[in-house]
């Protein structure tokens, strides 16, 4: 019963993202093993050195980084979304693994999920 | 109804992201089943080859695209529901 | 699968009513599946969903009422039908537990709707032959 | 002082084209000149035949074949957009001119608003 | 233009709390206009940007309250705040008047919003030098 | 600060079917202010070439774009403010 939740959309303009970390977070407190998947326009939330203090908002960075605290299996970006927003390696947070949006990958999940 | 292993849910328009991001990870053989905006695939003459199509006959009536349902399948809610169960997997978009 | 075999389904909605048309495309399935003789196990209210649960929607009186509608269909089969904690208050869904914990000047949670956190929606997930999620669409 | 409402959200998946057909409905109440332009999946509002008792909606068909009545100028529709939809003009409900989705046209309205 | 000119503002916010950027940007143009020695005219919601007249909101402690903050602003600057009734009454935003007009529970608009029409929009459209939009983004 | 004819605030990510609309409808010598995601084309590298381009500096702030922000001009809120009186007329995308 391994989730995936895809997080397509991109910080702080909308609330989803969030809210798909919130549903990671639970399955996991809830010892139900999730990963995280970040695509399309969503993989901006892995850039380093946000600062959303200026917008009123807390910088996501720091919800993520608990993640693996919190007992997230994997967090994951698809390469080509990266690509297209200039994503390097070295300018992600750390621990990200780079995939490809495919079938393949769907398929090593027995669900997945979007917050909305 | 038919050996589906992912149904993919897709009620977005073919303009959402989303709707390019689900037609990217579907595997061949899986099947499609089109609601609300995403019934609007069927106007754009743009179905995927590899897989079985349905599509929502009461959203396809309501944005009057019954005359071109024929390229996919047309499904009321109970085979929807059917097929939810009969698929291995169900992904919403 | 047998015809007869009665499967258990939970239902998130994560669009919000006259806004998309989550709720509406969750309910005629919700519908069909009680009438095939399924069991709902659960709807959740998630993000914008939570929308659904408010007492205080007044649409035109040609237009259908969502709120009104799902609410019926869940006293009438016995549904539990929860909106997402942290979703409600941030969004200004509240019953009274919650409207006298923060203090608030009333509460506006429709009958049957309840109030809880994210592992009702785990626990659905678990026990839950399948669960589909119904979000805004565009 | 006249106004461009645009609307390019589909029908029925969402609200924003309704209030976008609101908007244009006051400003003709209030004698301020207000045209319609469709574009992208935006057109799909302006198929003929269209049936929306089944998803428990009013078919926006009938909304909009008020426009003329409510005294909105001229109902416009991007060229290319309804080519990708499948729209010829013979599909079309009556009064929609074809035009192109261009900054010629946008410089002919001195407002140019979305509902959402 | 001169430096001194005072011009007037009218905006127009679509995208609720907790759910788009919308109101946050608005506040912060607000704010600027205002400092700046300009005049806002009104400020005008439709659609999902009517959930930010609600008196309901209890987001967390550790995050800004858009709605208490928009009030504060508004009453402090005398500004009126108007949400579309149509809008408002589809999702769940009642003043006392219309929760008696409809016989609903409880009313949830916050002080100093108001309800009315969308004659309000075309009459801040007509008076303000600019009349700008807040929509949802993604 | 600029002579603009119309100034197009878009505050919606390059993936957004209505950033594209925004690209095809602007004049050139037309303005873009990016706001909230619509900072997010920075990262793209794809600005229109004939257009001033502006952005919001606590939008590009939070979502980490600073050190390319060079590419397009940096404003707060006062100039924006200013930029949408200066120019002859406002779209809000």
């Amino acid at each position: 019963m391994s989730t995936l939740i895809m997080i397509d959309q991109p910080p702080y303009g909308a609330w989803t993202g969030r809210e798909a970390l919130d549903m990671a977070f639970s399955l996991a407190a809830f010892d139900q093993p999730a990963s995280l998947l970040f695509t399309g326009a969503g993989v901006n939330w892995l850039r380093q050195s946000q600062d959303a203090g200026g917008i009123g908002q807390k910088t996501v960075e720091k919800n993520l980084s608990a993640a693996p605290i919190f007992g997230i299996e994997a967090i994951l970006a698809d390469r080509a979304s990266c690509k297209s927003y200039g994503l390097e390696e070295s300018s992600l947070i750390d621990g990200v693994t780079l995939v490809n949006n495919d079938a393949a990958l769907l398929s090593e999940y027995d669900h997945t999920a979007f917050a909305g | 109804m038919t050996d589906i292993q992912t149904l993919h849910i897709l009620n977005k328009s073919p303009e959402h992201p989303r709707a390019n991001r689900c037609m990217e990870m579907m595997a061949a053989g899986d099947g499609l089943l089109l609601t609300g905006s995403g019934v609007l695939l069927l106007a754009t003459g743009q179905l995927p080859d590899a897989s079985k199509v349905f599509a929502l006959a009461p959203d396809v009536d309501a944005r009057g695209l019954g005359h071109i349902a024929g390229n996919a399948i047309s499904v009321d809610f109970t085979e929807m529901v059917t097929l939810t169960l009969e698929a291995q997997k169900v992904i919403s978009w | 699968m047998s015809e007869t075999a009665s499967e258990t389904f939970t239902l998130v909605i994560t669009g919000a009513p006259y806004s998309s048309q989550a709720p509406e495309t969750a309910l005629g399935f919700a519908q069909a599946a009680v009438n095939a003789g399924h069991r709902i196990d659960r709807v959740f209210l998630y993000g914008d969903g939570v929308h659904l649960a408010s007492a205080l929607c007044a649409p035109p009186s040609d237009e259908t009422h969502w709120p009104e509608e799902w609410s019926r269909f869940l006293a009438d089969h016995s549904i539990s039908g929860v909106a997402c904690i942290a979703s409600a208050l941030r969004r200004g869904l509240v019953d009274e537990t919650e409207q006298k914990r923060y203090e608030l000047p009333a509460a506006n949670l429709r009958h049957p709707f309840e109030i809880a956190g994210l592992g009702e929606w785990v626990e659905g997930r678990i026990k839950s032959t399948r669960t589909l999620y119904f979000h805004a669409g565009d």
